[in-house]
């Protein structure tokens, strides 16, 4: 077990990476620092995607006319993590917005400061 | 031609989505006519696939026509296109019905009553309506893909624009409401993301159909069981499953009314389509282990979902969180109905599913009509109700015999599969479960149709009310209603595909 | 307590990830199942399939070309979100931190940015064009785009970039890639094969490569030119700040 | 069924009644005349509907057509056998006739009225003909739903009240109802047919499933037909409603939880079925105890329409004991018994309205000499107060007869002993009521005074009630004159015991 904790360290690195990132979201009640614990998400799954598409001594997938053929990592992850890092981008920046508008409203971005209240 | 029709059905709103703030730039008013048109465009073409999906049990379409492994494919099933109908047609509805609500203008006497005029500024209008147009892809989509990551990114798309639909107000409440919804939801996609991965970096592909193959004959049974769970989880956040249904009636409550109609009617549901879609079309079939408990599990909290919607459902006193509480309820129906893991139980659920979807859309309509109209939230403020605005009051109360289960309407044929699914799979409790559930929906649906209709108002309340919403937000409503009602009494044409569908599902397909 | 509980789960989702860990197979080993699968295909016949020497974008425009397409939808769809939650550009006015802060046009900056300027236009330009055979791409050299506007913006200020690049150009410009998208999507359909197929049957081999590069360029250059204004767009709906006299409290 | 005469009629008799509905629509606000005009010739042209098809009937045809299947293998089917045409004839009759007195009656906010009593009827009718206990249920509970406007239709607190605790108790017996639907579906191998006699066959499950499936029955129905531990909706419902919604109520709407009993008894388990189970003891002896403690309850009431309320709770149970004792004699005796009730009954509520029309009166301690200022009415009062006690040459006699023979048949003199019982009982409840109207002077001389103008009321409030009391009279004379009771229920009765 230990073993193969060490062959994938990278994945094991990535999965301690997501749950660092899982306690910040829940535990912190600022709203800035749950973003950036959900990036930290974000990031942990693509480093364990890129990872997953790692080929020992492979190069980058780019076939070059005439050149020797070599080993070439897997393609298809890093594609992955293109479509998911667009993804990532997308709700940061919508998340950034949202704690824009409530320090409008509120002055903090401090979840825990205010108060409940009806429409 | 014809095989196009499914792609097209996605493609053309998601192109109409950045067309629309183009064109209302120089035509203010053109953004729904053009939404309505391009939503009319998804309908028909979803419904002309229905007789080709019945002929050849499902309908498979190679984009970029690379054969399934290597390619993305399109994989719409009967259950697949049925969500397509529904979706569309629920989708066109709201567009109309957000017309007016969005838009108001002022009663005769110069003052308008409208509750979302000054927060629903001029500017966003047509954002508003390229945000309904992209959800309405991004739901046809994660229907209809065969694709497992594809899946996933139409669930991100679907899950950004209903953030960016709560929020669109910009008051406080809903603002903090959408910041709960996406605190929950965002982790809960990270999780199904993190699940794919591990999927794939133990099978080395995405395509469902593939996957199903490979996951039964793989060596890495444990990892498949175990994000075959985190997707699961992933899954059951957006659809709102008991433990984790936190964010939703703050989200629903506080969103202008036909977002929440689109939230509760149809987004809660794509959870529960995805949840299926997974466990019978990628690990179900081959691989039942992870079935046998983990649908069990997902039962009995369906089972403690039920009871507690249906307390706090009666408990409530503003008339959206009733009714928010209401969806969860009803989401435990149709959870039930997926974790009895029976074919009748099966049948049942998806019923609800469409069934629930129609009268909960109507009811969260009829109360954006009664809102924006007269500004009144709290349910006792809707005594007389039915004096001023006779048309939405019946339709609400049409809708709430569909959510109480009366015959003939929808939601009767749905609770009769779950109660005869669940005699069938050994549980006549749950099934009294059931009834007894409705008759607590009775409680709190008949309790306000009572306060609408055979109350009179009390004080001032309704005086300077200028009566009937306008004729498109009353006649969506309406529209809906009878809907609820026609389903019920047409059912026999839906149900025999329908059951043969889930038949062919559960066997793995 | 909401500590302890916190670290109960997360401990226990520690556990249980770690242990799915311990399961996967070795990373990098050459029999894994993801390099034996599909891969070996896309190595294979990836450059004369899908006629890019970037199999990575070979990948994203070809093969898996639909969820590219939906992808750049979630850009707008994130662009049209900030927008639905702040509002547009006409109900505020358009000023920045940067504006009030006296800092206006310090010299430096503004010569750096305006000699970087160019080389930065001219190398996104690059990346986009050569991307489907060198590392690069739409999304690359868009990124460089918005790079570019940002700095330029941050340099000169937020009201002259505002009107360098008007709410209506970057409305009218964000639609290019799904536009794109559609077009050659349709010339496929239109050709007689599904959706995203970047060949006309009808042609002969010589002229399909040569369709095939013209459509991934509009392709690579639609996405670019959205990358870059979405960033953009981005950025400044976030600068953008409210005028603090009438910050609504409709609730 | 096999020899079943596909015919339209049973659905327009239940589309008729809407016809009112759409009078109310069209027909402009300031028309009323013209709206009353279309409510009666609505429901007497369903009268008459179920009326054509009684040659038929009493040749023993059976007609029916099967509407759009709702759930895959169960289908909207109406089928007129001799036992649901016999109560949907009683019913359209006192539809018909409830209608003709709320024109006299009903003084406010009629449009409701009238459409949810149209509304009330089509529904009732459409409980007589249903072929399957799931058009049945359906019907029944759109019905449920469609009598609530009708309780409240006063709008005063009480009758506010009466109606929720009237929900109260209806919809959870909906359910019930329901899931023994469901269950009996679900082990009755997927038949729920109630024409056929004894549909749902032993070897399908074991006999405690059968037992329980038919207590689950029972309680949801037993509700509806006021089984004592269920009854509480009922003496409050009645006063609150108007007198011709309470003439229905007790009338037919009762009736239509003991005609789904009766139907489960007869047509689902077969009489030898349910009495090889042993659930006849059930029925039995809740009925009796019905009987018995709704007439001492009725003892205790002033309010006069509570006193009528109580005794209906009582009449309904004669149908299920005579039908429990599972002979000749007590089956017919309790099939009839459904229409001579409704009549002596229907009667009784029209009268009392008369009264709190004319003389305001609710409570019987209050009615002191109203006898010589409404005579006619308080003599159509008197006969049916006879008839209910069972005086010989009325309807209630034949009943009473007809169930004391059936108890003999099968030797249980016990149940003899419940009936001169609830007899007794009756002579003691209805009888002060006859002696405080003409024998009584009143307390007032101002009452006094306005006895000399003796009025009675509009035609159309007295002549319905006329009606009934005379065929009370005539019912009980001439028993068998086709079309009367004895010609249908012997028919049913026929088919039992062949």
């Amino acid at each position: 077990m230990w073993s193969m904790l060490a062959d994938n360290i990278n994945y094991a690195v990535a999965m301690i990476l997501f749950c660092i990132g899982f306690y910040t979201v829940i535990i912190r009640s600022n709203l800035i620092k749950k973003i950036i614990g959900l990036m930290i998400m974000q990031v942990s799954v693509f480093f364990f995607l890129v990872s997953v598409g790692y080929l020992d001594e492979g190069v980058a997938p780019i076939v070059i006319p005439g050149a020797a053929p070599s080993p070439m990592v897997n393609p298809l992850p890093q594609a992955m993590i293109l479509t998911a890092i667009v993804i990532a981008v997308s709700t940061t920046a919508l998340f950034l917005s949202l704690a824009l508008k409530f320090y409008e409203h509120h002055g903090t971005v401090d979840m825990d400061r205010v108060k409940e209240e009806k429409r | 031609m014809s095989q196009h029709l499914a792609i097209y059905a996605i493609v053309t709103p998601l192109l109409a989505a950045v067309l629309v703030p183009i064109v209302s730039i120089w035509r203010k008013n053109w953004a729904m006519p053009m939404t309505g048109l391009v939503l009319t465009v998804s309908l028909v073409f979803s419904t002309l696939l229905v007789p080709q999906v019945r002929a050849s049990g499902y309908l498979s379409y190679h984009l970029g026509s690379w054969e399934p492994p290597f390619g993305i494919e399109l994989r719409v099933d009967f259950l697949g296109v049925f969500m397509m109908v529904l979706i569309s047609a629920i989708c066109l509805i709201v567009a109309v019905y957000s017309r007016k609500y969005i838009a108001p203008d002022t009663a005769k006497d110069g003052k308008t009553f409208f509750f979302y005029a000054e927060e629903m500024q001029e500017e966003k209008r047509p954002v508003y309506y390229s945000l309904l147009l992209l959800i309405c892809a991004a739901m046809l989509g994660f229907v209809a893909t065969g694709d497992i990551f594809n899946m996933f990114v139409f669930f991100e798309l679907m899950a950004i624009c209903s953030y960016a639909l709560v929020a669109i107000p910009g008051t406080r409440l809903p603002i903090r409401a959408a910041i709960k919804y996406m605190l929950m939801a965002v982790p809960a996609a990270m999780l199904a993301l993190l699940a794919i991965s591990l999927l794939y970096s133990v099978t080395g592909s995405l395509n469902m159909a593939d996957l199903a193959g490979l996951a039964g004959s793989s060596d890495y049974s444990r990892v498949i069981t175990i994000s075959y769970v985190l997707l699961i989880v992933g899954f059951a956040v957006k659809a709102a499953v008991f433990p984790l249904h936190i964010w939703l009636p703050d989200a629903h409550s506080k969103a202008p009314s036909p977002v929440s109609a689109l939230l509760s009617g149809l987004i809660v549901k794509m959870g529960i389509v995805g949840i299926i879609r997974v466990t019978y079309s990628v690990y179900g079939s081959h691989f039942p282990s992870p079935l046998s408990w983990v649908t069990s599990v997902l039962m009995w909290a369906a089972a403690v979902a039920i009871i507690y919607g249906a307390i706090m459902a009666i408990r409530q006193n503003d008339l959206k969180l009733m009714i928010a509480y209401s969806t969860i309820m009803n989401l435990g129906y149709i959870t039930l109905g997926f974790g009895l893991a029976d074919v009748t139980a099966l049948v049942g659920g998806v019923y609800q599913i469409m069934g629930h979807g129609v009268a909960k859309a109507c009811l969260f309509l009829c109360a954006g009509s009664i809102i924006s109209r007269s500004g009144y939230q709290k349910i006792e403020d809707l005594k007389g109700a039915y004096r001023k605005m006779p048309l939405t009051c019946i339709a609400f109360a049409l809708a709430s015999l569909s959510v109480v289960g009366i015959p003939p309407t929808a939601g009767f044929i749905g609770k009769w599969y779950l109660v005869t699914g669940s005699l069938n799979s050994g549980y006549p409790f749950l099934g009294a479960l059931v009834l007894a559930g409705s008759i607590m929906a009775a409680v709190y649906c008949f309790r306000v149709v009572y306060y609408m209709f055979f109350l009179p108002p009390s004080g001032e309340s309704w005086q300077n009310v200028s009566g009937e919403a306008p004729p498109s937000m009353a006649g969506a409503t309406l529209v809906l209603a009878i809907a609820s009602m026609a389903l019920g009494i047409a059912s026999s044409w839906i149900l025999p595909p329908l059951r043969d569908a889930m038949g062919v599902l559960l066997a793995g397909g | 307590m909401k500590k302890a509980v916190t670290l109960i789960f997360i401990g226990g989702l520690a556990a249980a990830l770690l242990y799915t860990v311990a399961l996967l197979p070795p990373m990098g080993d050459a029999d894994n199942p993801t390099n034996r699968h599909i891969v070996p295909r896309y190595h294979e016949r990836g450059e004369e399939e899908a006629g890019t020497g970037n199999l990575v974008a070979a990948v994203i425009l070809n093969y898996r070309g639909y969820d590219t397409m939906v992808e750049v939808t979630i850009f707008s769809a994130a662009l049209a979100g900030i927008f639905a939650v702040l509002g547009t550009v006409r109900k505020r006015i358009n000023r920045s931190y940067i504006d009030r802060a006296g800092v206006r046009f310090s010299f430096i900056s503004g010569t750096t940015v305006l000699l970087l300027m160019p080389l930065i236009i001219v190398f996104s330009a690059y990346t986009i064009l050569y991307g489907t055979d060198l590392p690069g791409g739409g999304f690359q050299g868009g990124a460089a785009i918005g790079a570019g506007v940002m700095i330029s913006s941050v340099a000169y200020g937020f009201h002259r970039a505002q009107r360098r690049l008007s709410h209506h150009v970057r409305i009218i410009l964000e639609s290019t890639a799904i536009s794109a998208f559609f077009v050659v999507g349709t010339v496929g359909v239109i050709g007689g094969a599904a959706f995203l197929t970047y060949m006309l049957p009808a042609l002969t081999p010589g002229s399909q490569s040569v369709l095939r590069t013209v459509m991934l360029l509009v392709l690579q250059f639609g996405i670019g030119i959205k990358v870059g204004i979405i960033c953009t767009s981005i950025l400044f709906a976030l600068m953008m700040e409210e005028d603090t006299s009438d910050v609504e409290h409709a609730s | 069924m096999s020899n079943e005469i596909h015919s339209l009629q049973p659905l327009i008799a239940i589309l008729l009644p809407t016809i009112s509905l759409v009078g109310l629509l069209v027909i402009p606000r300031h028309r009323q005349g013209l709206k009353r005009i279309v409510h009666v010739a609505g429901s007497l042209a369903t009268f008459i509907i179920v009326l054509s098809l009684l040659p038929g009937i009493l040749d023993g045809k059976v007609y029916g057509m099967e509407l759009i299947p709702v759930v895959e293998s169960l289908s909207i089917h109406l089928t007129v056998d001799a036992l649901g045409y016999y109560y949907g004839l009683a019913l359209a009759f006192l539809g018909l006739l409830a209608t003709i007195y709320s024109l006299g009656y009903i003084k406010h906010n009629d449009d409701r009225y009238f459409g949810f009593l149209a509304l009330c009827n089509s529904f009732l009718i459409g409980c007589a003909f249903s072929h399957n206990m799931f058009t049945y249920f359906i019907f029944y509970e759109l019905m449920t739903l469609a009598a609530f406007p009708l309780i409240i239709h006063e709008g005063t607190d009480a009758a506010r009240a009466a109606g929720i605790k009237y929900l109260k108790y209806a919809i959870p017996a909906g359910a019930v109802i329901l899931f023994a639907i469901l269950m009996h579906y679900f082990w009755g191998g997927g038949d729920l047919s109630i024409v056929s006699l004894g549909a749902l066959s032993p070897d399908a499950t074991s006999k405690t499933v059968l037992t329980v499936i038919f207590l689950t029955y029972f309680a949801g129905f037993g509700v509806k037909a006021a089984i004592v531990p269920l009854e509480g909706w009922v003496p409050d419902a009645h006063p609150a409603a108007p007198a011709p919604a309470s003439a229905l109520l007790s009338g037919v709407i009762l009736k239509a939880g003991a005609f789904g009993i009766t139907r489960v008894i007869l047509n689902v388990y077969g009489l030898d079925q349910f009495h090889a189970l042993n659930l006849w003891i059930y029925v039995a002896v809740f009925a009796s105890i019905t009987i018995v403690l709704g007439s001492v309850r009725a003892l205790a009431q002033d309010n006069l329409k509570r006193r009528l309320a109580y005794s209906s709770v009582g009449q309904v149970s004669y149908m299920l004991l005579g039908i429990a004792l599972a002979s000749y004699h007590g089956l017919l005796g309790g099939i009839m018994h459904l229409a001579h009730h409704a009549l002596m009954k229907g009667c009784l509520f029209m009268c009392s309205g008369i009264i709190l029309r004319k003389t305001g009166k609710t409570n019987i301690s209050e009615m002191g000499g109203i006898g010589s200022r409404i005579p006619i009415t308080m003599i159509c009062f008197s006969i049916c107060s006879l008839a209910m006690m069972g005086t010989p040459l009325t309807v209630g006699f034949i009943s009473k007869w007809l169930l004391g023979s059936g108890a003999l048949q099968v030797d249980r003199p016990v149940f003899i002993a419940v009936l001169l019982l609830s007899a007794l009982l009756s002579a003691a409840y209805y009888l002060p009521i006859i002696y405080t109207a003409f024998f009584k002077k009143p307390e007032t001389d101002v009452e006094q005074a306005d006895l000399n103008l003796r009025s009675e009321v509009s035609h159309a409030m007295l002549w319905p009630t006329l009606i009934l009391a005379a065929l009370v009279i005539l019912a009980g004379i001439w028993v068998t004159l086709p079309g009367f009771p004895l010609s249908l229920a012997s028919i049913v009765a026929g088919r039992v015991f062949p």
